[in-house]
């Protein structure tokens, strides 16, 4: 039978394949990302890995520099970080001259020059209705005149981009001045932000609707070639006037610090000549590619897989014999259960997990002691999380490592106690507590049916709540239907998550600032002395004061319990050992142009 | 004429029914050795699933007797990393919980609640090390959950295949026996549906109805029944043109009777061997539907919620869970579609 | 024959405009509202109105049907909310790898599978017939997904014979490296359907007069079947190709995810997951006209295939 | 002309038939002997399930799988045992030196060859010519059983031709390679009689000019008397009888061949009642042959009158087009009480549609049907329902005219409850028992389910049916063509009691000439949906005015009357 040779044949060949095409000396970086990629226009993304590519191909006025822990804000496009005036209000930046943007058609073969122009004009794209921002909110009634222009805008339909506006003044090629309304030390932060960067005004017009394919920055990479959801190549930007490794804020003891210098020490950096990005959505084949040594870095290993990385703490031995290198990270995000505190959810069902009074915050306090969080940690997240003593996760500005929230530990018996305490109790003996009322108690719990993890997160949810008698029915939806059931407030419990745009508690707090609710309040938590507080804490720089207000913030947090804190989750990175200057940053996704690559090495490896 | 018809006889002797076409055709089912075999293994998975629905075994599969991953009995040995997985004690700070007793509403009752507290005892359950068939994550009994699950999945598969069955009869014979316009009609909603691809079908319909038990069978129902209307009509076509449904017309019976007392019944194998065909094919479907996202609810099992739940255990080397659910499945589909193929030999009337 | 076929292209337009109102409303009137996914984290209800006012969601329905038929005749559907990028583009960059998994797949599938068939019924009724038989359908009963997790774990990573994932740009290489093993994983759950469905075919044909007369002329068996029952024999088996043809197009989606394919049944599913309804509406049209014309050709086949047939 | 060597000798040939493991296998051939003489055509005749069929198909070893041959049984050839020859042997010897042609040529050839292929294929395998040289001798063939412009014809297909013409490819392929012997198994029962007359003229000269056997399998005895030399009699099993052809005819031995002979309606006389096979095993031998006397007489009541009766079928053609295909052009003609017309033609005349569109089981185009003065066509349903009873149908396929998942009772049982006849259940009950007893059923048979009665039996199932709704006509649509010549006769005799004892009507369609004659009192003559010719029975067939009626009678194979003179 002819058909058993030829698959011999075939596998055979593939076989040699599989080692895959070695260019000759070139430094050729692949890596896989978590979730496929949406675009590469600034102004019109939000999602972590597009953002991430950006920080590649753009290059905002201030950024973080690359050893500095806690983060430290360096100038990059700006000569110096300004200092504030008119009490906080204006800061004026002056561009570094002689940067370029990349060469592109629109340009017309001429070399472009980054000026104050081009900052002006991206800024006012974020207000643009056409682009529907969704970082339009970063730049809502902050800069004087600029929301004068967006409301002249939304009932025309296009903005007007040559109209002067007060807050963004141009003084000169070089020089820009902001004006603010307020105010607020965490600008400075906003403008270090991957999507606050400028854009050529000549390529946008040029692409139209197509920017999100045509990304023309002055960052060290160009995207060489893009095929949607499957493969994204970068490579080194011709016209980039290339960095080095600023080693002023290392820190020596840090060994990860010591190797960057190292292998970076006086070399003009980017090192890397082409980097290959995977999009891999499924975990199983995302891992097996790394061990095949088909990906050189694996950013976030899955938690399912970490025993056979990491057994009991300590990296396994075929990995240690290849010498690879794990970076733990404890990520500055928050993964939290919100309680709708409406006493009725928008379609007019009654919320029994809604409401200020003793009795309800006693049920929403009895629900928080009930859930089992360590085995959250310990089973579904193999022990890769922290458990949250407060919506600030640590890393970021503001985070008191000493707060500690006795009110969200596991204790199923102070769980019971209070809910017998408070009348809920099982009236009708079907096994189920009822309301102090009498009425039946059935609470509904939303998350998003599109995950397996989201869908086991929701199994220990159930299983909790009936160790203590609560009834709680659990139900999947898409993840548009999520969002919206939250922000409209069609839910009692649900889940959700936030990750920092910029390091600072601030960021996190006014999740629960009353104006916020129907917005990124989703719990529609309206508490006066919280609001006081918040409020007299944005106009305050970083201090201790600031730090015992936000104290103060936790504490009203854990007593009405309008959220079940989740945890930080610490992600490992692994790198190959030819993968050189590898510090992960907790703010900015990628660090490629801080990375080398040793080919000789990896040539040597994969035989 | 008249004067038969009048003549009176005898009582008519004992009523002894002779052997029917179907009773017939279990005979011949009966010496099929794969066939009997086949339904032995149906029998008894389904007395199961009757067992496990009145709760008289595993009624809780879900409580957690077992460490985490539990190793099966026979692997007792082996190495079990995720059962010692360390929850993470050491966040930096061991300095006392901050005091609320300023801002808390519950402060008055502070005192009262600690008294109560006290009295409760934390009942420590003891998890063990091995299970008959190994534990899955949480350190459920594999071998309940899979006795579960297949109560679960089978009637899916059932009550989706039976009402699945009941549309593409009616549509089928609709259009079957009337002809014409009627038929005209339904075949252009039949092209509707089968034009579309399958998975978009699903989606769509997950996206209309609200997630739950019901829902699945309505998905498969609504999107199986496709392959019934195409046989049933061509049965009815069939039938239609037989002389004893003219001989019927002959003596005066109504549409009605014609379509279901007569043809009906002559149809019945073809459609009775469809139904076991598509209690098979949503068996498995269902499975494809939990790796979606739109599976059984959250406190309920199925085969397909374990195989998606086992998706990356067998890299880690927990390959118990994916193989009992598999393994599982697979008997029971394998029994049910040889027990298809005899019955289909069993039944085909060759009208002699 | 033009008549025929003329006829038959007119009565497509009616079930072409059922499926338009299918999908229209099926995900027009339930598919979650797009403008939530696009608003961002944070995002005040005016913001949601002006997106849902830019994708024209919010206009009446009837209009958004009118928009729905147009863009049906000028084959263009504009943009995709999530990605922005044109909706056609990402049909055509789809399909390409796709067909390179399910073309070879349906080829050498309705190989074996007629191959094995005739094998099975030169030896009916003997027990390498009942065996191969009971083989087939154990096959057919584990699930996709068991064997998906399952080779992918052992050929995959345990011996390493093909890579896990990737896709490259080069059709070579990703027939010889990338798709090897979806290809044999999909050969081997829809081989045993196939081959039992084939031998029942043979089997019908063997019991009919004109093999007793071939076999009477002296024929020796093997040029009875593979002369006189293999011809009669391909008529259903074309007409059972010709219904699998458009699944082609669509893909294994399971496949695709597992196997990170850029194809279209994986895009199905993406789109579906962010409400993205103009690649939804893009998708269900085109292949819901692939199908009716697909559909049209297998019956103008049928008549070189089956001298009886004629176009009436 | 019977030369002395046999050229095959069958010796206690023994043939069993395993159904399954349990039961003991059904015996359907009992160790017979007899042999075929060179050159000369010898009939094998019986009724179905004498094992006829499987003793011819037993020579060329084409016995389904489940045929289990008893050792001792011998087929002598050319001096081996056939019975037991090595499959290769046999390869070589079918179609080569002896070759068969089967009952249904429509299904014999294979549907996707051109004709000239399948005759060409036999001429490559045994006599190794090359395709142009089969190409020529195919013509020649084609042309040497009659097959008008064989260049044209070879390339066309099987569907492409009659029935007549089919069979004619078939036996140009069983010839192409000179065999010795020619088996015919019921080679012309499936065709029309004008048709049947060729192919059996066909038969006869071929074997002449080739100087060939012919085993020729038949149950008509009529066709034995034109063809056969030498005639075997088979009867479940076992020869009853063989011996030449005047010998049987004339001086027949066994009771089972006189009964044969005598239940076959012969045109040259119509007794009361027909001979039945009792009347021969267990009576004297003696049937009484008192003539009965048919015809129209003056005063006759009219209780049927059809006029310009006309139904066309429409076929869709082209984009939009339909086809008009005319089934009954403009017919007219009465039906007397109490009396029987005979309604003849060949298949596509017309004659079925005439009873179903009369019984509006077809809406007909136009024309009238008057019934007791009501135009029955133009009744709504409701107004039909009470009609319905008066008049009634009985099929030709006595296997599909009966549900098959209904006991006889409930079939009984049915039409009385729809057209509310007897008070209550017991009562329809009992007059089913009687209606059971009349046709001549055990009472036993209300609670049995049809599969379980013989041909003859369903008919009379059928028969009682309609009687429950005490019919006045009786529309038999080819009742008793699909019946055995034996139990033929009785349904026969049966209808023709129960007309004399109730006075029923008949309009009995048969494209069967003898029968027709024997129970009408008038026939009418149809062709492609006209009425060629009315008249008294024995008038039409003493002097057929109409070419047309001629043809038809001329071709009645009259081998009983031949031989019997």
């Amino acid at each position: 039978m002819k058909h058993p040779r030829f698959s011999l044949a075939l596998i055979a060949l593939a076989a040699a394949l599989a080692v895959g095409p070695t260019h000759a000396q070139a430094k050729v970086l692949r890596i896989a990302f978590r979730t496929a990629e949406t675009g590469f226009d600034p102004q019109r993304i939000d999602d972590r890995y597009s953002v991430g590519i950006c920080e590649n191909f753009f290059e905002p006025l201030l950024s973080y520099d690359y050893l500095a822990r806690p983060v430290r804000l360096v100038p990059l496009t700006a000569e110096a970080i300004p200092e504030p005036e008119e009490g906080g209000r204006r800061y004026t930046f002056r561009i570094r001259p002689g940067i370029y943007f990349a060469d592109d058609a629109a340009f017309k073969g001429v070399k472009r020059e980054l000026t104050a122009r081009d900052i002006e004009y991206s800024i006012k794209r974020f207000r643009d209705p056409r682009l529907r921002s969704p970082y339009e909110w970063l730049f809502e009634n902050k800069i004087v005149g600029l929301d004068e222009l967006a409301e002249r805008a939304k009932k025309s339909g296009t903005l007007d981009y040559e109209a002067r506006v007060e807050g963004l003044e141009v003084r000169g090629k070089y020089t820009i001045s902001f004006k603010l309304k307020e105010a607020d030390y965490n600008f400075l932060y906003v403008l270090a932000m991957p999507n606050v960067v400028p854009v050529a005004r000549e390529v946008v017009e040029r692409y139209g609707d197509d920017t999100m394919g045509h990304p023309v920055g002055t960052g060290p990479f160009i995207l060489k070639e893009w095929v949607r959801r499957s493969k994204i190549v970068l490579e080194k930007n011709p016209n980039y006037r290339g960095h080095e490794l600023d080693t002023r804020y290392a820190n020596p003891a840090d060994e990860w610090d010591r190797a960057a210098i190292e292998s970076l020490k006086g070399k003009v950096l980017p090192a890397l000549d082409r980097v290959e990005i995977f999009p891999i959505e499924d975990e199983q084949p995302r891992f097996l590619a790394f061990l095949n040594r088909e990906h050189d870095i694996l950013d976030e290993t899955p938690f399912a897989f970490i025993h056979q990385v990491m057994p009991n703490g300590k990296l396994a031995a075929n990995l240690a014999k290849a010498g690879v290198k794990v970076f733990r990270e404890e990520q500055p995000e928050l993964t939290y259960s919100v309680f709708n505190l409406n006493e009725r959810q928008n379609d007019g069902v009654d919320n029994p997990v809604g409401g200020y009074t003793p009795e309800r915050v006693a049920l929403r306090r009895a629900m928080v002691l009930a859930y089992d969080r360590d085995r959250e940690i310990s089973v579904l997240r193999k022990g890769q999380a922290i458990a949250a003593q407060s919506p600030v996760p640590p890393g970021v500005v503001g985070y008191d490592g000493a707060f500690r929230a006795g009110a969200q530990d596991y204790d199923p018996p102070r769980a019971k106690a209070l809910l017998d305490m408070f009348g809920y109790v099982d009236r009708d003996n079907d096994g189920w507590r009822d309301r102090p009322d009498g009425r039946a108690l059935q609470v509904s719990y939303k998350y998003n049916a599109g995950s397996q993890e989201n869908r086991q997160l929701a199994e220990l949810w159930v299983k909790s709540m009936n160790e203590v008698g609560i009834r709680v029915e659990a139900e999947g939806v898409q993840f548009a239907d999520l969002l919206k059931d939250k922000k409209v407030g069609k839910f009692m419990a649900a889940s959700s998550a936030w990750t920092a745009d910029y390091p600072d508690a601030q960021n996190f707090l006014q999740l629960l600032y009353g104006p916020n609710s129907g917005q990124s309040n989703e719990a529609s938590f309206r508490l006066a002395e919280y609001d006081r507080v918040y409020e007299r804490s944005l106009a305050m720089p970083d201090s201790p004061a600031r730090n015992g207000l936000y104290r103060e913030m936790n504490r009203l947090l854990l007593a009405y319990a309008p959220w079940r804190l989740g945890v930080h989750r610490i992600y490992n990175h692994l790198q190959y050992p030819w993968v050189k200057g590898y510090k992960k940053h907790p703010i900015l996704y990628t660090n490629f142009k801080y990375l080398d690559l040793d080919t000789a090495a990896r040539q040597a490896a994969l035989k | 004429m008249s004067a038969i018809l009048t003549e009176k006889n005898s009582i008519p002797p004992p009523w002894q029914e002779s052997p029917g076409l179907w009773t017939l055709a279990w005979r011949r089912l009966l010496n099929d050795r794969v066939g009997v075999v086949a339904l032995v293994v149906v029998v008894a998975f389904i007395s199961m699933m009757l067992a496990s629905y009145a709760g008289l075994i595993a009624k809780n599969w879900s409580k957690e007797v077992g460490v985490s991953y539990a190793n099966p009995v026979f692997m007792a040995g082996a190495e079990n990393l995720e059962a010692r997985a360390v929850t993470n004690r050491d966040f930096g700070t061991q300095a006392a919980p901050v005091d609320l007793s300023d801002v808390d509403p519950l402060a008055p009752r502070y005192k009262e609640w600690d008294e109560r507290a006290a009295k409760i005892s934390v009942t420590e359950t003891r998890r063990s090390e091995t299970l008959a068939f190994g534990g899955d994550k949480w350190g459920r009994d594999v071998l309940q959950k899979v006795i579960k699950g297949s109560e679960v999945s089978i009637f899916v598969g059932l009550t989706a295949a039976i009402l699945a069955t009941l549309i593409g009869t009616i549509l089928g014979a609709l259009a079957g026996y009337w002809g014409g316009k009627v038929n005209d009609f339904l075949e252009w909603f039949y092209n509707i549906f089968t034009s579309i691809p399958y998975i978009l079908l699903i989606l769509a319909f997950a996206a209309v109805f609200k997630k739950g038990l019901d829902t699945i069978i309505f998905i498969l129902a609504f999107t199986g029944w496709t392959g019934i209307y195409r046989l049933v009509r061509a049965e009815y076509i069939k039938h239609g043109a037989r002389e004893y449904v003219k001989a019927a017309q002959a003596i005066g019976a109504s549409h009605m009777s014609r379509m279901f007392v007569h043809i009906l019944p002559n149809a019945s194998h073809v459609i009775l061997v469809q139904l076991s065909q598509h209690v098979v094919g949503f068996i498995k479907a269902e499975v494809i539907l939990s790796f979606l996202g739109l599976g059984v609810p959250v406190d309920m099992v199925s085969w397909g919620t374990m195989l998606a739940e086992a998706q990356n255990e067998l890299v880690i080397g927990k390959w118990w869970q994916l193989f009992a659910a598999g393994a599982s499945m697979a008997v029971l589909v394998t029994a049910f579609s040889l027990l298809t193929d005899s019955l289909r030999d069993a039944l085909d009337p060759k009208l002699k | 024959m033009t008549a025929y076929v003329l006829r038959r292209l007119w009565q497509m337009i009616p079930t072409l405009a059922g499926v338009i109102l299918l999908i229209f409303f099926l995900f027009n009137w339930v598919g979650g509202d797009p403008a939530q996914v696009l608003a961002g984290k944070i995002s005040n209800p005016e913001q949601i109105a002006n997106i849902r006012k830019q994708l024209g969601v919010d206009e009446p329905f009837w209009f958004q049907l009118w928009v729905f038929v147009k863009q049906v005749f000028t084959f263009d559907f504009g943009r995709s909310w999530s990605t922005n990028e044109e909706v056609s583009r990402i049909l055509l960059t789809r399909v390409g790898p796709t067909l390179t998994i399910m073309v070879p797949v349906l080829v050498i599938e309705t190989v074996l599978a007629v191959l094995f068939a005739i094998m099975v019924a030169y030896v009916r009724g003997s027990l390498t017939d009942r065996t191969i038989m009971i083989v087939c359908t154990t096959a057919m009963s584990i699930s996709f997904l068991v064997y998906i997790i399952f080779f992918q774990w052992l050929f995959g990573f345990k011996l390493g014979i093909f890579p896990v994932q990737g896709w490259s740009e080069s059709f070579t290489k990703n027939l010889v490296t990338y798709a090897p093993l979806p290809i044999m994983l999909a050969i081997f759950v829809g081989l045993a359907p196939q081959l039992r469905l084939y031998r029942s075919f043979f089997l019908e044909e063997v019991n009919q007069d004109y093999v007793r007369t071939a076999r009477a002329k002296g024929l020796p068996e093997k040029k009875v079947l593979l002369k006189h029952v293999l011809r009669n024999a391909m008529i259903p088996i074309l007409t059972n190709i010709g219904i699998y043809l458009p699944s082609v197009f669509v893909g294994s989606f399971l496949l695709e995810v597992f196997f990170s394919i850029p194809g279209l049944g994986r895009e199905i599913i993406t789109a579906v997951n962010r409400s993205d309804f103009p690649v939804i509406k893009a998708v269900t049209v085109y292949l819901a006209m692939l199908t009716m014309i697909i559909n049209l050709l297998v019956d103008v086949m049928y008549k070189f295939v089956d001298p009886r047939v004629s176009f009436k | 002309m019977i030369d002395s060597t046999p050229i095959l000798q069958v010796r206690d040939l023994d043939i069993r038939f395993r159904i399954n493991k349990k039961e003991e296998p059904f015996r359907a051939v009992k160790g017979i002997s007899f042999d075929i003489p060179t050159n000369t055509t010898v009939a094998l005749v019986g009724e179905s399930g004498s094992g006829k069929s499987v003793t011819a198909m037993s020579i060329l070893g084409l016995l389904p799988e489940n045929a289990i041959i008893a050792p001792s049984s011998q087929i002598l050839y050319g001096g081996r045992n056939l019975a037991f020859a090595p499959l290769s042997d046999m390869q070589r010897i079918r179609g080569k030196e002896i070759s068969v042609i089967f009952q249904e040529p429509m299904t014999s050839l294979n549907p996707v060859f051109p004709v000239g292929d399948q005759i060409g294929e036999v001429l490559r395998l045994h006599m190794g010519l090359s395709g142009r040289a089969a190409k020529e001798r195919t013509i020649e063939l084609l042309n040497e059983v009659g097959i008008p412009d064989p260049k044209l014809r070879v390339r066309s297909f099987p569907h492409e031709m009659s029935g007549g013409q089919q069979q004619r490819v078939m036996i140009a392929m069983a010839i192409a390679c000179e065999p010795k012997l020619l088996i015919a198994d019921e080679p012309t029962t499936a065709l029309d009689v004008t048709i049947q007359k060729q192919i059996l003229d066909l038969i006869a000269s071929l074997q002449e000019k080739h100087h060939m056997s012919v085993l020729f399998i038949t149950h008509d005895l009529g066709v034995v008397g034109d063809i056969a030399d030498t005639v075997v009699v088979m009867q479940n099993g076992e020869i009853q009888e063989q011996g030449t052809v005047s010998q049987i005819f004339h001086a027949p031995a066994h009771p089972y061949t006189k009964a044969l002979l005598a239940c076959r309606p012969r045109l040259d006389r119509r007794p009361k009642r027909l001979p039945v096979i009792d009347d021969f095993m267990k009576g004297d031998g003696k049937p009484n042959l008192e003539p009965r006397t048919r015809g129209l007489k003056e005063g006759d009541a009219v209780i049927l009158e059809v006029k310009a009766l006309t139904k066309t079928f429409f076929l869709k053609e082209g984009l939009f087009g339909k086809r008009a295909v005319p089934a009954v052009k403009d017919v007219s003609f009465r039906l007397r009480k109490g009396k029987t017309l005979g309604l003849v033609g060949e298949s596509g005349s017309g004659k079925t549609t005439v009873g179903l569109t009369l019984m509006r089981l077809h809406d007909a185009t136009s024309g009238e049907v008057l019934f007791e003065g009501e135009d029955l066509l133009k009744l709504t349903d409701k107004e039909m329902m009470a009609y319905r009873r008066r008049i009634q149908i009985i099929f030709q396929n006595p296997y599909a005219s009966l549900n098959p998942r209904n006991t006889v009772g409930q079939i009984l049982v049915e039409p009385m409850k729809i057209h509310k006849i007897g008070a209550n259940e017991r009562e329809r009950v009992e007059m089913a028992f009687a209606l059971l007893k009349r046709v001549g059923l055990s009472e036993a048979s209300f609670y049995k389910y049809p599969h379980e009665f013989s041909g003859g039996q369903r008919q009379r199932i059928a028969i009682a049916r309609c009687l429950t709704m005490k019919p006045d006509v009786l529309i038999c649509d080819e009742s008793v063509s699909a019946l055995d010549v034996s139990v033929q006769a009785q349904v026969l005799n049966l209808l023709q009691d129960l007309q004399d004892e109730f006075g029923l009507s008949y309009i009995f369609i048969s494209h069967d000439l003898a029968v027709v004659k024997y129970i009408s009192d008038e026939v009418m003559v149809m062709s492609n949906g006209e009425i060629v010719e009315i008249a008294d029975s024995d008038e039409i067939y003493l002097n057929p005015k109409q070419e047309y009626t001629r043809k038809l009678l001329s071709s009645i194979p009259k081998g009983l009357e031949t031989q019997a003179a």
